[in-house]
Formats: C-alpha cells, structure tokens, sequence
C-alpha cells in the first residue's frame, strides 16, 4: 500500500470568491508546508547555529526576524524555539533532516500536521488583518522578513510578513483553522477575497 | 489596556499576556515543611503600588517575565526574563 | 432624629420639605471608643448597627477614608442571592438573605430590595450537574432553588435567545428569593439606622497606622488624630491588606479590580437577574431602567479602580451573545470595584493574629450580598470575641489546616494560574 | 409648508438633496448634512420629549453630544434604537423617529400629572417612602415605578447589524477635529508623524463650520491633511473613553446615516487605538443656567443656536430672546438676526461689557444687570420673563419663541480626566481645566482656549510638540493657521436665578436647584452623595450641559468656591456607545471558536450528535434509525465495545512532548508518581497535583527514549497543564534543561477497544508483533498503520482490551476508514462520548466530574499512587490535616436499588437522612443493566453495600441506592491484560 497524500485541514473550505464584488482585492492560498519545531539545548547556541547553517545554510535568526536558505525558512518564535518550514515534500522529511542535524543540542518536534498556514496576500491586506491583529504592522514597524506571535480572533497566530505586496503568511493550531479562515473570510468580506 | 514591553517582542497588549502571581515569592525547598508552603502558596504582600510579577507571554513568545508593575497607576517600569532581577523601587 | 414615615412624607413635601435633617450626623471623633470600626462601607456601617442593636454596644466609631458608601457597596451590581454550594458559604448568605427580607423595616430605610429571582444559565451537562449538586444542597439546607429547564428559562427572561449562540441554553438554576437591592441605599441606610442608635460615623477620617501593645490592639492612628479602643474590626475591601499590614502580618488576599458597567435607562426589558454560563457576564435592569452588568476580574491586582477594554469587550460580546437584543442598547458608564480576592474565593470573618482585632474581608466579587449577614456575624465576633457557627469556618487559617471552602474547584488564586 | 425655518441661503446643507422622513409618524423634509434636530426644527417642530420624572414638555436644547432632552426612537422594528441624541442623528432618506417617554400622545402625556406630585416626589423620595406596609414594595410600588422610569424602549428583537472590531498604532492621535484638532494634525503630520484624526460629526471643523468666513482655511486644511499619506482621518469617530498604556477606544460609525448599512458592512467598527502621544481637541460644552422653567422647548443654549443657524442654515425662532453672561454669547444674536429672527432683547447680569456696547450699536434691545426668572407658555414657549440680578423674583414677560442661553462654557475634559489628569479650577472661565499630565496634551478650548485663531495656535503648538515627543524631532515648515476675532468667555458668574418654581440643573433626570439643596440638608454635602442622592447628571448626557451648575448650586448651600466642591469622577464612556460596537464580531455563534479534530467530517458523514467539550465539538453519540432514543444509541455503542469491538476519536487529548536531559527528573516532580523509572516504550499513568495538594490531571505518560517523553493530559486540562509545567520550570527549577512542546493537533488519535481490538489493529497495523506477550498493557510503539506513520499503545480507559493509535493529523481519515473495514467483519462500531462515560463509569475510572479541583488523590482511592520520597508538587501541602481527615468524602460506587428508577449526577446522598456526599457520573450499565454512578461519599469505604437514598429535591426524586466499589467490572483487570 502506497502512503496517500494527508487530508489537508482546510480541504473542505469553500473556495472562490467571498464578499464584496468589483475586483477582489485579496488573495487567499494554502501552501502545503512542512513545519518543524526546534528547541535549543541548554548551552548549545553556537553549536546549534552551527548545525543550521551547516544544514539549512541560515543563521537561527532572532526575535521577530526569519531567515531563509536552501528552501527552508526558519523563524524566531519563543527564546531558543525556532519553526523551520519548507514546501512539502515527503512524509517527515525535514523533521527527520533536523533532528539528524540537531542531535543533542536540539530537541525537534514535527508539526506539519499540527499547523496550517494560510496566506492572505494584496494590497489591503493590512487593513483586514487590523480587524483582528492587534500587532502593528505598518511598514514603519513591521516588513518583509519579519515574523510575531499574536492571538486573532481568540486563536494563536503566527503571522509572517513574505513580501512587501504585501504578503502574510498565518499560520495557526490545524484544529482551528476552520474558524480562523471563517474569521479572515469574514473580516475580508467588505473588500472582497478570492479564495484559491 | 496594558501594554507591556516584551522583552523579546516589544510592546505588546495585554490580552497577549497572563498574570501568574507575585514574582518575589520562592517555592520553598522540598523539606520546609508545610508553614512554608502556606506562605509560599498562599500569603501575599499585595502592596498598593510597586510589585514584581509574573507574566506569561503566552499569546506571544510564551517566556514568563517578570514584571515591575505599580498597582494604582498600572505603569509597568520594568520586564526582564525569568533568571533576570528585578529592585523595586521605594513606596 | 425623627423617623421617616408616611405622615411626615405628606407634611414635609406641603411644607416645601424644609424640615428634613442630615440622615446621619457628621460626628467628629472622641478620643476613644468601646470598638472601632475601620471602614464606611456597607460592611462597617452594618457591624456598627448590629453592635449597637444586637449586642447594645453603641460607643462605637466607624472611621471612613473618604465617604460613606463611596467604595465597594457604591460601585457593585447589586444582586443578592444565596445560592452556594457549600453549607459554610450557604448558611451565611441565606443568613444574610434572610436579614436583606427585613432590612426596610430594621433601618426605617427603603433599600428597595427586589426578590425578581437569580437565575444561573448552564449549557452542558458538566454545568448542568453542577448546578444540580449546587441547587440540590440549597435545597437539603432549606434554601429556595429551581431547576429550570429551557422553556422555564423563556418564561422567566424571554428575551434570552436559547439556540442561537454558540453554546446554547440547556437550562438554569434559579434563586426566586434573589434579586437586587439598591446599593448606595443599603449604606445610607445602615448609617441612618446606626447613627439613630448612637453611633459615631466619622468620614475623612483615613487610619495611618494600628496601635499595637503586646499583641493586642489598642486603637488606630488616623489623620484626626489618635482614636483608642480594645476591639477594633477591619472592613476595608480591597485596602484589607494595607491595613494588615499597619497591624503587623500579611494575609490571603490579592486585591484585583472588576469592572461593572451600566446602559442608558429604557423601560423594562429584563425583569430577573440572569447570568450566562458560557462567558462572564451577568445582568439585571435597576428601578431606574438601565441595564446594570458586569463579568469578570481584568486579571492582574489593582488598586486603580478602573478596568481596561478587553475584559469589557468579553462583557459586551458574552451580553450580546447571551441576548442578541442587547446589540442597539448602548453603555452608559463603566467603572471598577477594588476586589480582596482569596484563594478559595471565600471570606474571612474572624479574629487575627492581633488580640481585639478583627476582620471582615475577602468578599471577592460577592460582598454586596452578603452585607447584612458579614455586619451581623462581625458584630457578633468582636462582642463575644469568638465566632458565630455560621462565620465559624471562615477563617484566615483554614489554608493552614487544608480546610478550603472553594465552591467551585478552581484552587487558590485561580486568575493567577 | 415644509422647512419653513430653513434659511435661502447658506449653511453646510445641501438643499439639492432632499430627504424625506417621520417623526412620530408626520412626514417631514430636510436635507444631507441636517441631524434630525436640525430637520425637526427646520419644519418648526418644537416639542420632541417628554422628561424622566415629570413628563415635562422637552424641546432641543443644543446642536451636539451633550444633549440632554431630544432623546427618541430612532428606526423601528429590530432596528429601532432607543435615547437616540437628535441632536447627532444624521438625517437619511426614509428616517423615522418617535418620540419616547410618554402616555398618550407626546402633546398630551398623563404622565404628566407627576409634576402635580412633586413636593413628594422629590430628590431620593423612594428611600423614605414605599415601606408601609412592608409586603407593597415589591408588589405594588417597585412594578409602578418601574413602569414609569425608564426612557425609550428597546425593540427586544435580534440587532440585524453586525459589527467589527478594529485595531490601530499611530504616533500621534488626535481626537477632534475643530480648529485646534485640525491644526494640530496639520502640525503633528507635516512633521512625518503617524497621525489619526478622530471626529465625531459627519464633517469636520467644529465651530468653524459656524463661520463662513473660515470656510477656505477648513477646506484647503482638510485637502492637506487627506493628502498626507501618513495622515488618516476618521469621521463619525467618538472616542469614549481613554485607557491605561495611552489606549483609545473609539466607535466609528460606519454605517449609522444610511437606511441601513451595505452589504458586507458592518453598522458600527470598534477601534482600539494604541497612540505614542495624544492631542485632545474635544472643545467645549456650553452650559445651561438654573432658571425657573429653563427647561421648555424653545429655550436652548446659545451656541445651539447658532450653530442651527450658521451650519443647517435654520432659523430655531421668530422671536428670541438671548439671556448671555459673557461677551462671546452675542455672536448667537447676530447669528439669529443674520438669519430673520427678531431679537426682542439680549438679558444679561452684567452691567456693562464691550459686547454689550457693540450690540446697542448694532440696534439690539440690550437690558444689563437683568436676568432671566421665568418662562411662560404650555408646551412651547411663548415668553420670557425677566427681573433684575438679585430682586428674586418673577419678573416681566417679553414674547418669544425661543430663550437662548448661556452660562459659560464647560471645557470637554472628560477624556482628559480619564487619562488621570488632574482638573484645576480656572476663576476667569469658572470652569474645571485640565492640569499637566503625562499621558496626554490638551488643545484649544478643552484646555480653555477659546477663539478660532488662539486655538488654532494652540493646537498647531501641541501637534508639533507631539510629534517630537513621539520622535520626529525634525523641525516642521510651519503651518498655515487662520486667523480670527478673539472671543471672551470669562462668563459672570451666574449659576442659578433663585425665583418661585422649577429650576432644573439637570434637564434629563429632572433635578432642581431645590433637589441640590435638599440633599444638602440631608447631609448629602459632598458631590458624589449628592450626585446619587438626586441623580444629577447621571442621565445619558452625564451631566454635560448642567453637571457643573449643580455643583454650584451645592457650593452655594455649603457656603463654599465651586472650586471645592468639585465635580464627580469621570469614567468611561465619554459619550454612550452601542453595545453591539463593543461587543465587535466575536458574538452569538462566533463567541468562541470551534475546536476540530481531523476526523470531524467523519464523525459527520456518521450522523453524530455533538457535544461541546471546551471549545472543541465532540461525537456524543451516534445515532441510528433502529435506535429508540439516545440512551439506546449510547447503550449500543458501549455493547460493542464490551462484547466485540469499538472506536472512538481521542485526538482531543492534550499531548505534549517533554525532551531533555532532565525531562525525567522534571516529570518526577511535576507528577504524583514516579516517571523516571518507567522503561523506554512503555506508558504509565500518571497523577498530577496543584500545589495545594488537590489532584489537577490525569494522563498516560510514555518513554519513547531516554530523554524523550510522550504526556498525555485530559481535554479540558491540556492548556493548563502546559502553561503549569513552564510556570514551574520557568520559575522553580530554571536550571533544569527541559523543552515543552505541545503536539496536540499534529497527533490525532482512536482508540480500538473491545475483545476484538487486537484482530482489528493487527489487520492495520504493519511493522509491531501486536500478540499479547509481544505486546503486552502499557506497551507502546513506533508502526505504521495503514501505510502511514503512526505510534501505537496499548492503554485502556474502557475497561477492555483496547489500543491507541496516534497518527499524524492529516491521515487520520485514512486510519479510520481503515479501521472500519477491517472491524467491519467484527460487528465495529464508532462510539462517542457519551458511551465514553458510560464505559468508564462502570470501569471506575475518574475523569472531570471528580477531578473536580475538590478532591484529593485520596479521596479518589489514588492514595498508593503519591511517592514517599522525593519533592513534587502538591506533596507537602496535601498532608494538611483537612486533605488527610479520613472522613472526607470517598470515591464509591452506586446502583440504584431499583434498576429502573434513574440517578443523576448532581445528586446528594442522603445516609440515615444526613448529607453524606453527592453522585458526581451517573449512567446506565450495559453489563449489569440498571442505573448506576460514582459518587463522593463521607466513610464511603466502610458504607460499600449500604443501601442509601440519592436525594435529588430539585427534581423531586428520592432514589434508593446501594453503595458499590466503584470497581466492580473486572476488578482484576483480565480484560485489559487479555
């Protein structure tokens, strides 16, 4: 028997255009990612950034900060935590590559399934997260690379600025994407979504 | 609404954060005996004005901070980390 | 001074009510007292009057800070109710229910006390029979209580919407005897009554320190001067712990704020007080016509007496959510209480570690309710220097035997956790 | 005729638009840019409420917030909208009003007869009245004056709007948009700053919009300002209320002067607004003064008036009559002149003034050292009556339709008091001004400067200084600032003209000068007793208008400055604020989110029942047609899991990885029993105390290597228990290298239970020897199960044989489908909650309803599981005499006598009439049919066999029961072990 592919937490949202019409102004897609939870070992920081550059090619970046190589982006989250991602490949791979780059100085946990990641993308983008984001995320205070926890509508977020369309990518516990995608859908809806 | 400055994050608002008791209170070690686990557990100074408290950064970076914060006026004055110190300022 | 009756209602108002006199005099303090009572709120104010009704002690002084009834008993939602669990906490304020019945005719002062019912909303079965075991041990204690199932919650509060919220309304336990009084009443009244019987109320008098001689207490230092007396009790709210303090010891009390809220008046609308089970929120409508409401602590101690937005956005949410009607009402008013919040969630009435020294506090967010029966059972410790069965178990040292009285499990300093 | 008050000309109205709508049903005409005020008075309605107590004829009294009588209806049905403010109700096409507070109709209300029962109905006449007897206040008085307090109704039907909450960061807010507001964002914007610009109105300006001479200065300021990207500007923006950490709250309303708001669109946004620094330019309110019939439509404060005039281009009166204690007051005379209305004359105490000379230049009747002692007329005024200051007594009446006035002007400081600002008194203004504050500047007439170029100085001033202390310290060009006439506000101190009759300092709530001092002789001296006592200013307009005035008026009785007297507190809300607005989208089905597990859709496709469990939604029970009712399906699903086999979604269990070289020292500390003994790939139960010695949670825990462990806690507890262990690793024992992670949504899990449960996992389960020897209880191990990864272990809360298998979340579909084929040939069946319960019940395994946070680890028959030795949390204090009184309350079993008769959970337990303790789970048993439960019984050990009543009063049950071990299924746990 062949793997199948995982049921992907959002596979029953409703698709297409949501809210006002004339011209969505907001895109909203579901990269399928691979997302790794690293936890430093007491002592271990320069062994550890070692390791990651050696692996990943990055730097473990700092708080509030992402650093992207060779496919995988690692982003600040907790003092010592780090999330890796990177688009899917197959079943556990980069909790595996990790956990082989990181024995002993790191523990590693797989969370691919345990987080969804959305991305909300245009030019009001910014506006609609307002609606429940309390961060600021004006160009002043916030851009492309940087990255924070905050809760949203009562659900954790993490909330990662991509590009400088700008783009964000949210990632949530899968078991309430659901009702945060009903949250974004609903707080986009005088703008107008496109779900892709 | 408080804001309070994470030390990692920066400021962030409250609803980010969770109140988890009076910092300057230290579990006693496991032979004190129960008079010392009562202090511990239960007695509190709840001084009107400067306190050392713990806050969880739990809707941000989760560290538990600790955070000089004046209980009239609410100023917060100072957060530094769990093994960080932190002096409270004279009444 | 003369009694307030029918009779001088009618002739006062012919005679353009030029003949009404101060409903207490703004007595000055003498040098000392039989017992001191540190605190004009509705706590101080009935410990005096029932020193001096029940007990005929009537050389007594209640010191106050600012005004009487400007703290706690003027900033409360107003319910009053006794519907506990646990026997210690149930024989209290059905005690204290019990004197709230007759409390008009006692102080000659109308506290329009409104019996309209209690009704607490539960959403699932884990509420459900708690509710059950709650009413239940009410009832085995001879305390009114009903189980209402949904169609007895639409009959008693209409306008709450069953179905449509996220959780929605399985059913409720209702107090009929409960209700609301009006609470700046329930001070001036307690001052009228105690001030009738000889008591001196003395406002802006505010306690700097505690005379303290060989562990015993002697009397109070205050900004007018030193006031000396061999029993003094403690009704302070939320300034408990600096009075404790002055005394020499710390106790089981973190001071935090709640923060109650009012609606423009409107003409009836909710004629019970009912209380969500899904999120904290609870409302009754005053006399007046507003929607009087309020939910939880804003979770951090505070001495600051005014509250921030996102505790009241839970209040407006829970409300509008419990009743969808609410959404075009509008607040009027918002405002904090000082809360002494215990590690159990229950009170301290009961001697100290300071002989003649005595204390009634920790009312967390229910003091309201229970003053009638905390003045009577206070009163009844300082004059026989021992505790009446109902504040038996109402200690400050109950933690240090494990003997909690937590009605609902959530373990000591539960927003602390 | 309609609008036959509008002006020709003039006024910022647009009189190519007309829209048409109701009050009290007649139609009426006004135009975009009239507030319903302005429309009402533009068609010469007068009369538009009746007051609180007296049923009072009430007319519009100002142009703005502050009003306190033109409350109404606003809307109908489900949108209708009680104690609307006319005075701010944006005019659209098809509003409809209704007037509020009335019997009959508003021209003939019988309530009215009130006001014959004043002398008895005076300030706090309900606490010394209504005790006799003592049984009619609850059933005779309390329902009558219910019926009558109270103001407008609410519609009680489902608000069909909804609203959003809204978040917002600048670097300087400014809240008002007056020439002060203005300039202080054209300062604070023009240096770089992040500015939000906060108005209220519908249009921006404040009081230049009374002059058309500004109008250039107005516009180009705005066009500035919009062209700033930095800037934004929010009309229909009320900040309500100022918070700690320089937090705003506003409303905007997004759609409140339209029909009803476009789709998608909320009513009302709630912002929060986190500012670096604040600009206050809240303005000013006039202020009314105490006068005997100071309350009859048609009397109304001068500014009103003008504004009416000036901005709506509406004339408020044929024949006026301008009662002014300060020179600024007489611009309302000219204003009124300009538009046609006569002036009959302009009364003022004051026996000379530059205005006053300017205005017998221009013609006006000016009678100095004259007051203002009464006013005639029924529902509308007809006269005014006027005496010399101090005579006291009613004087001569003049015709007219409309009494202006003007006691001074009341700096908005309400904002500025709830930011802690301390308030001082200002001799000149007679008026509280806002002192030094930290946390926030002042600007233009809030802070008492008045007069369009002085303001606008001053609010350029504070913009710019806020923009450097929020750190643009780059010296801005500066700005353009109009210019225009100074205008003294220094009022005569004039707070009440003491002659026979009603003189109302508080219009809303009907109290009177008389009321003041009749609290005062009832020794209600100070201001806050004498605000409840009379309920002065408590009313939705909060005292904005005659606050200050009864303040005075108690000052006077206590022989004292105004000035100590003070006003009371301010608090939130500035102005009302919509309840819907506050409460923000997170409401009705949307108050909390919904919690799923990755098998939800099959639970769906199953038919389920569901049940909250927190935020999550759980399978009850799943129901089938041939199911008599829901204890059937129940029953059915238990009987497969006792006689064949059963699954059921347990992936709502917390789960948290724990690493490190300490993890199992910290696992031996945080648990009531031993974890650091445990081998690699088995699991055990573990306990978990408060610190107060009470039993917290329960979980297995495994080892999945020597450093590596796998917590599992109960559902409810999995954010607790987390946020416990890094409390006490954070603070306790920081030198401990341990790291948390919570992989509760990556593991979904099911449990396969029954006798039949090892054929259905082997047939799914690749890679493990699942025999019993191979295998063996609490054994677990990584697999794969139907091609996917997953972990397997072998645990039992049912009480049968029974495994777990965990697996990445997104194939947990894939498993379970798995799962039901091949359990298919074995009579499988899913099982919910709900039978969940009933297996465990009859197993005797505590969850929830006895892990209550009351009981301890002995009272749950846990006692053996406590180590001796070794620090944990929850050990020392758990030996307190009153946790270890062996006569608290004991986990037993029960079943009811007769197996018919139900028991519940909730029910007390009665021996020889005494309450022992109570049912906590109650269920039916599928192995022994007939009710039965657990229960915390007082001596329940030594009772076991008893027969004792369950006591249930609320429902009128009484129910025999016998007291059982709790664990009478397979007491020597061969199922499980099989």
């Amino acid at each position: 028997m062949s793997a199948p592919e995982p049921t992907h937490p959002l596979a029953a949202a409703a698709r297409g255009h949501h809210g006002a019409t004339g011209g969505a102004a907001l895109h909203v897609t579901f990269p399928a990612r691979e997302i790794v939870q690293v936890m430093l070992r007491r002592g271990q920081d320069n062994a550890l950034a070692a390791a990651m550059r050696a692996a990943f090619g990055i730097d473990p970046p700092g708080p509030g900060a992402t650093a992207t190589g060779s496919g995988v982006t690692a982003i600040w989250v907790q003092p010592g935590q780090w999330l890796l991602t990177a688009p899917r490949s197959s079943e556990g791979a980069l909790a595996t590559q990790a956990a082989r780059a990181f024995v002993g100085l790191a523990a590693v946990a797989d969370q691919s399934h345990g987080r969804t990641t959305i991305a909300l993308s245009g030019a009001a983008a910014r506006e609609v997260l307002s609606r429940g984001c309390r961060l600021d995320l004006h160009q002043a205070a916030f851009g492309p690379g940087r990255a924070a926890n905050t809760p949203i509508a009562q659900i954790g977020c993490l909330v990662h600025q991509t590009d400088a369309t700008p783009c964000f990518e949210l990632t949530v516990f899968s078991t309430l994407a659901d009702p945060f995608l009903h949250w974004l859908i609903e707080a986009a809806a005088p703008l107008g979504v496109d779900i892709a | 609404m408080l804001m309070i400055p994470c030390p990692h994050c920066g400021a962030r608002d409250e609803v980010e954060f969770t109140y988890r008791g009076d910092a300057t209170v230290v579990r006693p070690a496991a032979d004190a005996g129960i008079e010392a686990f009562h202090d511990y557990l239960y007695l509190r100074r709840n001084p009107r004005g400067w306190q050392v408290e713990w806050w969880q950064h739990n809707g941000g970076c989760r560290a538990f901070l600790k955070v000089l914060r004046h209980t009239v006026t609410h100023e917060v004055r100072g957060v530094v980390t769990a093994t960080e110190a932190l002096e409270v300022p004279p009444a | 001074m003369a009694r307030y009756s029918a009779f001088r209602i009618l002739t006062e108002g012919l005679r353009g009510n030029s003949g009404w006199q101060p409903a207490w005099r703004k007595a000055a303090p003498k040098p000392s007292y039989d017992v001191i009572v540190v605190g004009g709120g509705g706590h101080g104010l009935a410990t005096a009057f029932y020193l001096a009704s029940v007990h005929g002690i009537t050389n007594v002084a209640v010191v106050e800070r600012g005004l009487v009834g400007q703290g706690n008993t003027g900033r409360n939602t107003t319910i009053v109710r006794s519907n506990y669990l646990l026997p210690e906490n149930n024989h209290f304020y059905e005690h204290s229910l019990k004197l709230w019945e007759g409390l008009e005719q006692s102080l000659n002062y109308n506290v329009m006390m409104s019996q309209r019912g209690v009704i607490n909303l539960f959403h699932n079965d884990a509420q459900r029979n708690a509710a059950l075991r709650r009413g239940n041990s009410m009832r085995l204690n001879g305390i009114d209580a009903e189980l209402l199932d949904r169609e007895g919650v639409r009959a008693m509060c209409p306008i709450v919407d069953l179905d449509n919220g996220r959780y929605p309304v399985m059913g409720g336990l209702l107090q009929r005897r409960g209700g609301t009084a009006r609470h700046d009443a329930v001070a001036w009244g307690f001052a009228h009554a105690a001030d009738a019987r000889g008591v001196d109320i003395i406002e802006h008098c505010e306690v700097t320190g505690m005379i303290v001689e060989g562990g015993a207490i002697r009397g109070v230092r205050t900004n007018r001067g030193e006031i000396r007396a061999p029993k003094v009790g403690l009704a302070v709210a939320g300034s408990t712990s600096t009075l404790t303090a002055m005394a020499g010891f710390d106790v089981p009390i973190e001071t935090h704020l709640l923060q109650a809220f009012v609606s423009e008046a409107l003409k009836p609308l909710i004629d019970c007080v009912v209380t969500f089970g899904a999120g904290h929120f609870y409302v009754s409508q005053s006399d007046k016509g507003g929607l009087v409401f309020g939910g939880g602590l804003d979770g951090y101690p505070s001495y600051g007496q005014r509250g921030t937005l996102p505790t009241a956005e839970h209040v407006y949410a829970a409300g509008v959510s419990m009743i969808p009607a609410l959404g075009r009402l509008r607040g009027l008013r918002s405002w904090a209480g000082v809360m002494d919040m215990t590690p159990d969630g229950s009170a301290y009435i009961c001697k100290t570690p300071v002989q003649g020294l005595y204390m009634t506090a920790g009312w967390c967010y229910g003091g309201f309710k229970a003053t009638p029966g905390s003045g009577w059972c206070h009163a009844w410790t300082i004059a026989k220097d021992a505790p009446h069965r109902l504040n038996a178990a109402h200690t400050l040292d109950r933690f240090r035997e494990g003997r909690m009285l937590d009605e609902r499990g959530n373990g000591p300093f539960f927003w602390a956790q | 005729m309609t609008q036959r008050h509008r002006l020709a000309t003039g006024g910022h109205v647009d009189r190519a638009q007309r829209l048409g709508f109701s009050f009290d049903g007649r139609r009426h005409e006004g135009h975009a840019g009239d507030t319903l005020a302005s429309a009402l008075l533009a068609n010469g309605v007068r009369l538009v409420g009746r007051s609180f107590k007296y049923h009072r004829p009430r007319g519009i009294f100002s142009a703005g917030v502050e009003e306190p009588n033109a409350l109404v209806e606003l809307r109908s049905g489900a949108r209708r909208e009680p104690n609307t403010r006319a005075t701010v109700a944006e005019l659209f096409e098809g509003l409809a009003a209704t007037s509020q507070n009335r019997r009959g109709s508003l021209a003939f209300d019988w309530m009215a007869v009130n006001g014959l029962l004043a002398p008895w109905l005076g300030a706090g006449f309900y606490y010394k009245t209504f005790m006799w007897p003592a049984s009619f206040w609850e059933r005779v008085y309390e329902p009558a004056v219910r019926k009558a307090a109270g103001l407008g109704r609410a519609s009680g039907l489902p608000d069909p709007d909804h609203y959003e909450a809204a978040h917002a960061h600048c670097d300087v807010l400014v809240v008002g948009a007056g020439v002060a507001g203005l300039a202080a964002a054209l300062a604070a914007g023009s240096a770089g700053a992040r500015v939000m610009l906060l108005e209220q109105d519908f249009l921006l300006g404040g009081d230049l919009l009374n002059d058309p001479a500004q109008e250039a200065w107005r516009s180009t300021t705005i066009a500035a300002l919009a062209a700033m990207p930095g800037v934004t500007i929010m009309p229909r923006t009320m900040a309500f209320g100022f918070y700690d950490g320089r937090v705003i709250g506003a409303v905007e309303q997004v759609a409140d002067h339209l029909p009803e708001p476009p789709p998608h669109a909320p009513r009302q946004r709630y912002w929060t607004i986190r500012a670096q620094e604040v600009v206050l330019a809240t303005g000013a309110h006039e202020r009314l003064i105490a006068f005997p019939g100071n309350d009859r439509p048609g009397v109304m404060l001068a500014g009103a008036a003008r504004t009416y005039a000036r901005r709506y281009a509406v004339r408020a009166g044929e024949t006026a009559v301008l009662f002014a204690t300060h020179d600024a007051a007489y611009d309302a005379a000219l204003a009124l002149a300009e538009a046609g209305t006569r002036i009959a004359a302009i009364i003022d105490p004051r026996s000379d003034s530059a205005a006053m000379q300017r205005a017998r230049e221009a013609g006006f009747t000016v009678r100095a050292g004259s007051v203002v002692t009464g006013t005639v007329g029924g529902t509308v005024l007809r006269g005014v009556e006027i005496g010399a200051l101090g005579s006291g007594s009613r004087g001569d009446a003049l015709p007219a339709d409309l009494l202006m006035i003007s006691g001074g002007w009341n700096p908005a400081v309400h904002l500025a008091s709830m930011a802690g600002t301390p308030l001082r008194w200002d001799d000149a203004l007679r008026a509280f001004l806002p002192g030094d504050s930290a946390w926030q500047r002042s600007a233009g007439a809030c802070r008492g400067v008045h007069g369009i170029g002085a303001a606008a100085q001053d609010g350029a001033a504070e913009g710019r200084a806020a923009a450097r202390a929020a750190g643009f310290a780059a010296a801005a060009a500066a700005v353009p600032l109009p210019e225009g006439p100074a205008a003294d506000h220094r009022p005569f101190e004039l707070w009440e003209v003491q002659a026979r009759g009603k003189a109302f300092v508080d219009l809303q709530d009907d109290v009177t000068a008389d009321d003041i001092r009749l609290a005062h002789r009832e020794g209600f001296i100070h201001i806050e007793h004498a605000k409840r006592y009379t309920t002065h200013a408590m009313g939705t307009d909060q005292g904005k208008v005659g606050g200050l005035v009864g303040a005075a008026v108690l000052a006077a009785a206590r022989g004292e400055p105004v000035a100590t007297v003070g006003m009371p507190r301010y608090r939130p809300y500035a102005a009302p604020v919509a309840w819907g607005a506050m409460a923000g989208g997170e409401v009705g089905k949307h108050f909390q989110p919904v919690r799923r597990t990755s098998l939800h859709g099959e639970h769906d496709r199953l038919g389920a029942v569901w049940m909250d469990a927190g935020l999550w939604k759980r399978p009850a029970y799943y129901p089938k047609a041939t199911d008599a009712d829901a204890w059937a399906s129940v029953k059915r699903e238990a009987h497969a899991v006792r006689e064949r086999v059963g699954v059921c979604d347990v992936s709502t269990l917390g789960k948290i990885a724990v690493e490190g070289p300490d993890a199992a020292t910290f696992l031996d500390r945080v648990y009531a029993n031993t974890f650091s003994t445990l081998a690699i790939g088995r699991a055990r139960y573990g306990l978990m105390l408060r610190e107060d010695g009470i039993v917290f949670d329960d979980g297995t825990t495994t080892r999945l290597g020597p450093d590596r462990f796998f917590v599992t806690t109960t559902t409810a507890q999995a954010g607790p228990v987390m946020q416990h262990l890094e409390f006490h690793l954070a603070s306790a024992w920081p030198h401990l290298d341990v790291s948390l992670a919570s992989v509760t949504d990556h593991w979904a899990a099911m449990s396969i239970a029954g006798p039949k449960a090892r054929d259905v996992v082997a047939a799914v389960v690749q890679g493990i020897d699942v025999a019993n020897e191979a295998f063996p209880f609490m054994a677990v191990a990584d697999c794969t199960a139907a091609g996917v990864p997953a972990r397997l272990f072998r645990i039992s809360f049912s009480g049968e044989l029974a495994y777990e298998i965990a697996m990445p979340a997104g194939y947990a579909t894939h498993v379970w489908q798995a799962v039901l084929a091949a359990g298919a040939p074995h009579g499988i069946e899913p099982y919910g909650v709900e039978a969940l319960g009933l297996l465990r019940i009859e197993k005797g395994h505590v969850a929830g309803a006895e892990l209550n946070g009351q009981t301890t680890a002995h009272d749950l028959g846990l006692g053996r599981m406590l180590k001796k030795k070794g620090d944990f949390i929850g050990r020392v204090l758990a030996q307190r005499p009153g946790l270890t009184d062996p006569s608290r309350p004991h986990l037993v079993g029960l079943r009811s006598v007769d197996p018919n008769r139900q028991i519940r959970a909730g029910s007390h337990l009665l021996v020889d009439g005494q309450d022992q303790g109570w049912i906590s789970s109650a269920t039916q048993s599928v192995v022994d049919p007939g009710w039965i439960g657990l229960g915390m019984l007082r001596d329940g050990a030594a009772r076991i066999g008893r027969e004792i009543v369950a006591a249930n009063p609320l429902m009128g049950e009484e129910v025999p029961v016998k007291v059982v071990t709790p664990h009478g299924y397979d007491a020597e746990n061969l199922r499980v072990r099989a």
